[in-house]
């Protein structure tokens, strides 16, 4: 075997290596130095997020099992960044009295599914794909459950696990069909058997299939455990789930469904998509309406927002993919503002609905301004990043041209109008209602600040500095290959 | 870069610039923040008034280019979109006009408690969005800064409003973000017909306008999601019920801005996007935006009539008003559309000073009732003659700018050849007797008669930053008003590219 | 003096406005007052120096083989709706009706504003609180009815008519404080603003055939020569009529809408709730003899519209009745002057609409006569309708009180008032030798001309002026003796109120004389006339018979005015009540445009559209709370709406691909 | 009599059912959890089975089964460590019991 083939994956191994030394750090080091694992820990992995920026030769490793290319190392990198900032800002909360205990698991386990997903990203056989799909998903099941004290945490954990498993029972017996259809797992040969006419079984397998990365993406109608698991769940795990998880799974959606079924099905998962983005924005919008638990106000517009991310695949082009990876990037930056600004407020006093948070700028003018960039970012108001890649996003569906797409873009556009309405509804809430009884000032340890800060230069300047875009789009254009059989 | 050698991107910079001294200062030194808002204003109207002079000398030195100072970079590079600036007569005088509206809205808003900083940080950042979007001639950044311009609106007016705030902010602002939301479907549509088959796809409108390859079946669904999405915010019946709550909770300097202002961005960009590069479809369904422009004339105007609270009268006015704007600019013919730019002018000055003054009005007697209150005239006189002059105005009195506005718009859209429009245009003239009934009505409630309440006599009136503010808007109006030849010679020609590429599609 | 200087006569007055009205405020009243007198005298100088320079003076291109040219001294391109053509310009034409009309406001004008010094004043001679605003009021009220009058284009005229519109809204309220005021300056601005409405869109529809304003690219020189725009507009029709009579039509109705003209006269009689000398100046000069004015002024085309002309007669002789049937009962003398205004300009405009224009002979009389006379009445009756309202003002101010039951034999109080007045009747009445004489015998020798029935009607309308006017002066003067209240008894008032009267009495006695079909005719050309025996006799007669019913009934006082207004009660109240006519404007504004159009729409506004925006947002919440149970909590729930979706995709597809 | 693919086929498709239905009506976590290895399991069959009648030549399907199988394992382990915490917290293993929150 040709051990060299390894330099084809560098971040994964570089990860690896994170890993180890976390795990040795956590293991030999005395239990008094233990305090500074959290510290210690981000500090290496922010070191690899910036050595991971060097550049990877294209190629495939493994008997083509997994490629590297310009795409996936760009999406890694988006992914390192994100958990960057969510380790930066669970450092304080993993020395708190509950889980100091294991603080060494937390980010152990956080550094696995994070390989997980690279393997998703990366992976062009089936078996790679559910291996990392399976890594990536079940530490989250015990990341879940973390806050051992409380119910919530459990249930929701339970919720997941059980929903985790169904879901990718279900996504096997698609591929079960599939492969006995095609007799293999190789994207590339699936998509070359598969070319003519369309059998049943094989549409059966495709809705399986997406209906089992459709659970990871929160799409409607699986979507159900999202709200009740971000609920309960850690509000540091929450945020690793609402953007981490999404996004990876967003980007190895893409490349399955263009890859493998790019070739003749792609009207019929355009349709499916269609179907499910329609109810899904829809859907999400309408029950983040009604919602007073901020956690779970920003799992259904995490599910909303998951609709935009699809209206970058259903796209199935170069301008689609690089809007994709953008969306995703500037949701990461939004979302984990949300959060980090969610999980202060939460580790100081605990409260976490949005009544909660009446008379915040009086009190908290920062955290308030913080958390009203993200919620306009979200909400895609301009000039913050959210509003470019919304644009981008809609730019690259409406690329495919025909009718049917621009009146999809229509209902997600009068949908945008639904979901500005609750984030304003949390700015009203900081802004304008006044409580004498509103949460006091406090000062938050640096390293949340540091998450926060970053966060918030990502939304101003990501949207105004192009480069970014550009880079993206020069590297999704240089994908010919897969683009080729659409 | 050679993007700083054009003078109009200072227009963005400066409140910029503004916003950064805002945000250095502290929360308390009220002295302060109100030096950086009044140096940011008033470079900014000396930045106009240098705007001004620099056309007319290019014109007077034979620049016939359909826009000046033209500056095109590239800002997203893959999709062609760049940040291209130019100005053409029209946004010649709106960016003059917004300055000045910007320029006596600090001083009306001078004593704006609480938050005064927060207050004036948004108000630039509307500014911003405002002046951008008269500057640019991008679809794209268009878009972007109007929206920036918006979005301040909600919290203006939630934070610092009045009465139902919140519900009026929230329905403002979604009703608002609605329209932009069609647009943005429009703008979308546009750019991938921007070109002919094979060449690159562009945003510039210029250019846009040039390869004029929109087919023309995309132009009926492109060119109604666009005019109603600027329509909106002109307050075309029947999107105009955001106008009368907005204005009436808003606080006096964001209504002057709102209706002095913003609400001439709908009118700037139905003609500037919707008519221009869609030419072919608005001559085919003008007539639909024609019948419910003509609508919103006259139902603003009787709707006016009844109301009993200062700022819906003015709200409903303002419908009216912009009813005549939108009315000119879809009759397609030089004229009337100059009619529609003097008109936005004078409505925007004319509005502003009632807003000016109401609240003036309502800082002293803290009513907007005119049922409760009356002979006014007796006891602040300087702010009675102020409304006075502002009612003439808006009624149409030779000398100030209404008249102008109106005569020109009459006698244009009279012009046009076809019966329909002329029929709408006698129907539209019976505004100018509404106006004065609604108009003298008031008057005659809040400034003569006897004096109603008898607290009142204890009141003030103007002091000098409101009799600065007032005046200025004061003189303009009546400049226009006087010497309406001066504005006409820089509008008209800047529509001769839009009316021929009108007439080319009859 | 040159012709060109007559933009100082404009431009006199205007500066009087902002001086007075933006630094006068801070000066002494009295000083400002008389700023505004001395202003205005030197206008008035002026205006007479220009006119005498324009009908007799050396010749400045003003005559060519014996007609009177139209010159333009000034024109200023003011607003261009076209970059070449359909331009406004501000300027100045002069001929004989403005060279008139110059004098005849000037002299009004500067009489009101002298009259006002004493007027204006406590018995003290203090000067009353807005006395500034007054005189600056006044002086912008003379400037835009002076511009008004040497308007060179339609739309220059539509643009003063506005301003006199404005001003006159201003001194009508300028007892603001006051409701009665207040309501009469409302009314009478919207009302004329209505007329005003229709005044612009005859405008409209005529430039859009004629593609100019100009009245000499019109009309014409001298408006001999009408452009070929309008006479082949003529052909097209609209509705039947003619697009140019429909055109001119909507253009008298704006000029009837100043002029009074029944239906739109109601703002008249209220509009005494100004300073009575700003009645004067409104009813005499400047304001009701705009619409006359007009139609004059576009004479040459309405003799091309016969029916827009036979409009304008009935619409006249029809308002002359009316107003002296009104004005024959009220007890107000202000309103009963009022009404009497409202028919002598019904006769001007019948006399005008009775006119003929081609060249032909007519009764021994040239063509045009009804054009002449009718400018010749509008300049007599200027001159003794200011007289009689000055001399009400001058009563009122003595007494404190409108009413006439509250005068009464006055005549031994307050004597120079009592001649001039009576010098006033006299004219107004039509006996020779004074001026009214003159000018309503040639209107009614035109009228005869137009038909019998026509001279007839307003011999009648004639003799009741004679018996309304009489019944007022004796009303006041005689009819019993004074009661004094008070304990200072009514006497003559201070110079400054008498020797306007004087003055005005006089010009009322030698105005008959002046020559003025050799002065002012629609064509510049002389126009001969001499006395019509039959017709002046008559109408003498008949004179003299109103006169002295009106002293047989008011002379002393007696039961007998009281037996017949019992033994016609109804005729006798509509009569006092002006036939219901306010009442019925109420009506229409009131119950039906704010009741009926104005209140639905804002309830249509606020609970239609507006509830249907509100709707949307109802509807997504109620939605949303709807498919909250979607959301069980329930994890067997959650998979089986999964296994139910995965199924469903799969099995639409399926079907969709099967059967496609 | 020889076996055919369908013979295979049809009980792992009936296991599957089993367990899907299983899952949607049990109230037993534990029971649940069995219910979630016959799908799992019934996958494993299908992924032999077609390696063994329709590719012979290659044992991907094999392989794949092998992985499922672990996976499976360690879901398995998961959820009953999960399940054994529900258990201190609620008491007791009742699917119905754990819909706190919902909404």
């Amino acid at each position: 075997m040709d051990y060299s083939q390894f330099l084809m994956m560098p971040q994964e191994i570089g990860l690896l290596v994170v890993f180890l030394l976390v795990f040795l750090y956590d293991t030999f080091m005395p239990s008094k130095s233990l305090k500074g694992l959290p510290l210690f820990a981000t500090i290496v992995f922010g070191i690899f997020t910036i050595f991971s920026f060097f550049p990877v030769q294209d190629g495939m490793a493994f008997g083509e099992m997994f490629e590297s290319n310009k795409a996936t190392w760009a999406m890694k990198n988006i992914l390192n960044i994100g958990m960057f900032i969510v380790l930066l800002q669970s450092v304080k909360w993993a020395n708190s009295d509950f889980v100091a205990i294991r603080r060494g698991e937390f980010y152990e386990l956080m550094l696995l599914t994070l390989f997980g997903m690279y393997l998703m990203i990366s992976g062009r056989h089936f078996l790679v794909f559910v291996i990392g799909l399976e890594t990536a998903s079940l530490p989250l099941a015990t990341l879940v459950a973390f806050e051992k004290k409380y119910y919530e945490s459990h249930e929701a954990a339970a919720k997941y696990v059980l929903t985790a498993v169904f879901s990718s029972a279900i996504m096997l017996m698609g591929l079960s069909f599939v492969y006995g259809l095609t007799g293999t797992l190789y994207f590339n040969d699936i998509a070359s058997m598969i070319v003519g006419d369309k059998s049943l079984l094989l549409i059966v397998a495709l809705a399986f299939l997406i209906s089992g990365v459709g659970y990871k993406l929160s799409l409607v109608p699986f979507h159900l455990w999202t709200a009740d698991v971000y609920q309960g769940a850690p509000t540091m795990v929450t945020s690793y789930l609402s953007v981490i998880s999404k996004g990876s799974a967003a980007f190895a959606f893409f490349v399955i469904l263009v890859q493998v079924f790019g070739a003749a099905y792609a009207p019929i998962w355009e349709w499916m998509l269609y179907a499910i983005i329609v109810i899904t924005i829809t859907v999400g919008n309408l029950f983040a309406i009604r919602q007073r638990n901020l956690k779970r106000f920003l799992a259904f517009s995490s599910i909303s927002q998951a609709g935009y991310i699809m209206l970058g695949v259903i796209s199935a082009n170069a301008v689609g993919m690089a809007s994709m990876m953008y969306y995703i990037l500037v949701y990461i930056f939004s979302n984990l503002a949300a959060f980090g600004v969610i999980a202060v407020i939460e580790r100081k006093t605990g409260k976490v609905t949005t009544d909660d948070y009446n008379g915040l700028f009086k009190t908290n003018p920062w955290l308030a301004f913080v958390m009203m960039l993200a919620m306009f970012s979200l909400g895609g108001i301009p000039p913050f990043a959210g509003f470019f890649s919304k644009f981008f996003i809609f730019l690259g569906a409406a690329q495919t041209g025909n009718v049917a797409i621009y009146v999809l873009v229509l209902i997600a556009l009068v949908n945008t109008i639904i979901s500005l309405y609750y984030y304003l509804l949390v700015v009203k809430a900081m802004f304008i209602r006044q409580d004498e009884c509103a949460i006091p000032a406090f000062k938050s340890h640096w390293t949340e600040k540091a998450g926060l800060i970053i966060c918030t230069l990502g939304i101003i300047l990501i949207g105004l500095v192009s480069c970014i875009y550009t880079g993206l789009s020069g590297i999704t254009t240089s994908l010919t290959s897969m683009f080729s059989m659409i | 870069m050679e993007i700083f050698s054009n003078m109009l991107i200072y227009f963005v910079i400066i409140p910029v610039i503004t916003l950064a001294g805002l945000a250095l200062t502290k929360n308390k030194g009220i002295d302060a923040i109100r030096a950086v808002a009044v140096t940011g204003a008033t470079a900014l109207v000396a930045l106009a008034i240098y705007l001004v002079i620099y056309f007319l000398h290019a014109r007077a030195t034979g620049d016939t280019s359909d826009m000046i100072l033209q500056t095109s970079v590239t800002w997203y590079e893959p999709l062609n979109i760049k940040l291209a600036l130019g100005v053409d007569g029209v946004s010649v005088v709106m960016i003059l006009l917004s300055a000045f509206i910007v320029f006596a809205g600090v001083f009306a808003s001078w004593k704006m408690d609480p938050l005064p900083k927060q207050f004036f940080l948004w108000f630039f950042l509307l500014s911003t969005g405002v002046f951008g979007f008269f500057i640019s001639v991008d679809l794209f950044t268009m878009f972007m800064f109007y929206e920036v311009a918006l979005i301040p609106m909600y919290l203006l007016i939630g934070v610092w409003g009045s009465g139902n705030k919140t519900y009026s902010a929230m329905k403002l602002t979604l009703m608002l973000m609605g329209g932009s939301a069609f647009l943005m479907l429009g703008i979308i549509g546009i750019y991938f017909h921007s070109a002919p088959e094979g060449q690159p796809l562009t945003m510039n409108i210029l250019e846009i306008a040039q390869n004029d390859a929109i087919p023309h079946q995309w132009q009926y669904y492109l060119f109604p999601l666009t005019f109603v999405g600027f329509g909106v915010l002109g307050a075309m019946f029947p999107f105009h019920t955001w106008s009368p709550d907005g204005h009436a909770s808003a606080p006096t300097a964001v209504s002057m801005l709102h209706a002095g202002v913003l609400m001439k961005l709908g009118g700037y960009g139905c003609f500037r996007i919707a008519i221009f590069l869609m030419p072919f479809a608005a001559q085919q369904l003008g007539w639909i935006f024609l019948t419910l422009t003509g609508i919103s004339i006259v139902y603003g105007a009787f709707s006016a009539c009844v109301q009993t609270d200062l700022k819906y009268i003015n709200a409903y006015s303002s419908v009216s008003h912009c009813g005549m704007v939108l009315f000119a600019i879809l009759m397609f013919n030089k004229t009337a559309m100059t009619g529609a730019v003097l008109q936005m002018l004078s409505h925007g000055l004319m509005t502003a000073l009632f807003f000016a003054l109401i609240g003036m009005i309502y800082g002293r007697t803290h009513t907007r009732d005119i049922r409760e209150m009356g002979g006014l005239m007796h006891i602040m006189p300087y702010l009675g003659v102020g409304y006075v002059i502002a009612g003439f105005a808006s009624l149409g009195l030779p000398g100030l700018s209404g008249f102008v506005a109106e005569m020109t718009i009459f006698v244009g859209s009279f012009e046009h050849q076809d019966m329909f429009r002329r029929v709408l245009t006698i129907a539209a003239t019976t505004s100018i007797v509404i106006t004065a009934v609604y108009i003298l009505r008031v008057v005659g409630k809040l400034l003569y008669g006897a004096v109603q309440d008898e607290h009142h006599r204890t009141l003030t009136d103007a002091d000098a930053t409101e009799r600065i503010s007032t005046a200025t808007l004061i003189l303009a109006v009546a400049i226009i008003g006087c010497f309406p030849n001066f504005f006409i010679d820089i509008i008209r020609d800047s529509f001769t590219p839009v009316v021929n590429a009108l007439t080319s599609v009859m | 003096m040159p012709l060109s200087s007559t933009i100082y006569v404009l431009a006199i007055p205007f500066f009087m406005f902002l001086f007075l009205g933006l630094v006068g405020v801070k000066m002494p009243r009295k000083i400002t007052g008389v700023i505004g007198v001395l202003g205005m005298a030197v206008t008035t100088v002026w205006a007479y120096a220009i006119a005498f320079t324009y009908f007799f003076g050396v010749d400045q291109g003003q005559m060519s083989d014996g007609v009177r040219q139209q010159i333009v001294t000034t024109d200023w391109t003011w607003l261009s709706f076209y970059a070449d053509k359909l331009v406004v310009k501000l300027g100045i034409l002069l001929d004989p009706i403005s060279a008139m009309m110059l004098v005849v406001i000037s002299t009004v004008s500067f009489m009101v504003h002298l009259y006002s010094l004493g007027y204006m004043s406590d018995h003290d001679g203090n000067p009353e609180k807005g006395f500034q605003r007054y005189y600056a009021d006044l002086a912008l009220f003379t400037f835009s009815m002076l511009g008004l009058v040497v308007s060179t284009n339609i739309f220059q005229m539509f643009i003063f008519f506005e301003m006199v519109g404005v001003s006159s809204y201003l001194l009508i309220g300028f007892y603001y404080g006051q409701q009665p005021a207040n309501h009469a300056s409302k009314k009478a601005f919207i009302v004329t603003r209505l007329a005003d409405l229709f005044f612009l869109i005859g405008i409209l529809i005529l430039s859009f055939y004629t593609k100019t304003f100009d009245f000499i690219q019109i009309m014409g020189a001298n408006g001999h020569d009408v452009c070929n725009a309008f006479t082949s507009a003529q052909g097209l029709t609209f509705m039947g009529c003619s697009v140019t009579g429909w055109a001119l039509t909507f253009i008298f109705i704006g000029g009837a809408g100043k002029s009074a003209m029944y239906p739109l006269h109601i703002w008249l009689p209220d509009a005494m709730e100004g300073p009575t000398p700003v009645s004067a100046l409104i009813h005499a000069a400047t304001m009701v003899v705009a619409g006359v004015f007009l139609v004059a002024r576009m004479f040459p085309l309405y003799v091309l519209e016969q029916g827009a002309m036979d409009i304008i007669c009935v619409v006249g002789a029809f308002t002359a009745f009316y107003a002296a049937a009104v004005a024959c009962t009220q007890s107000d003398i202000k309103r009963a002057l009022a009404f009497s205004t409202i028919s002598q300009i019904a006769f001007m405009m019948t006399s005008l609409a009775v006119s003929s224009a081609d060249g032909k002979l007519i009764g021994g009389h040239e063509a045009g006569l009804g054009y002449m006379a009718s400018m010749f009445h509008l300049f007599t009756h200027a001159m003794f309708k200011a007289l009689l309202f000055l001399c009400a003002g001058a009563i009122i101010h003595a007494v404190h009180s409108n009413e006439n039951s509250k005068m009464h034999g006055l005549h031994k109080y307050m004597p120079i008032t009592s001649i001039a007045f009576l010098i006033g009747c006299l004219a107004i009445a039509g006996i020779p030798p004074f001026a009214g004489f003159f000018s309503k015998d040639e209107i009614l020798v035109a009228c005869y001309e137009k038909g019998i029935g026509w001279g007839l009607w307003m011999s009648m309308v004639a003799g009741m002026t004679a018996f309304y006017m009489f019944r007022i002066y004796y009303l006041i003067f005689f009819w019993k003796k004074h009661e004094v209240h008070g304990e200072h008894k009514p006497k003559d008032q201070p110079w400054t109120m008498t020797v306007p009267l004087i003055v005005l009495a006089l010009i009322s006695c030698v105005a008959g004389f002046v020559p003025f079909g050799d002065l002012v005719t629609w064509d510049g050309a002389k126009l001969e006339t001499h006395l019509n025996l039959p017709v002046a006799g008559a109408s003498v007669g008949i004179a003299l018979i109103g006169i002295g019913l009106a002293t047989a009934m008011y002379w002393k006082e007696n039961p007998l005015p009281d037996k017949l207004a019992s033994m016609f009660k109804g005729l006798w109240t509509a009569s006092y009540k002006r036939f219901y006519m306010d009442e019925l404007y109420q009506f229409i504004t009131h119950k039906i445009i704010f009741q009926g159009i104005s209140k639905p729409i804002a309830w249509f506004d606020r609970t239609i559209i507006d509830g249907f925006f509100n709707l949307l947002g109802n509807v997504t919440n109620s939605a949303s709370f709807g498919i909250r149970k979607m959301q069980s909590g329930s994890v067997q729930g959650y998979v089986s709406y999964y296994i139910i979706g995965a199924v469903l995709l799969a099995a639409i597809t399926g079907i969709v691909i099967l059967c496609f | 009599m020889d076996l055919t693919l369908l013979m295979y086929l049809i009980p792992s498709l009936i296991m599957f059912g089993c367990g899907v239905y299983g899952f949607v009506t049990r109230k037993n976590m534990i029971a649940i959890l069995i219910s979630l290895e016959l799908m799992l399991n019934s996958v494993d069959i299908n992924f032999v089975v077609f390696n063994r009648y329709l590719f012979p030549a290659q044992h991907e399907g094999m392989f794949f089964t092998l992985f499922a199988i672990a996976i499976a394992a360690a879901e398995t382990a998961v959820a009953i460590a999960i399940i054994i915490n529900v258990y201190r917290l609620a008491k007791n293993v009742d699917i119905n019991q754990i819909t706190k929150m919902k909404f």
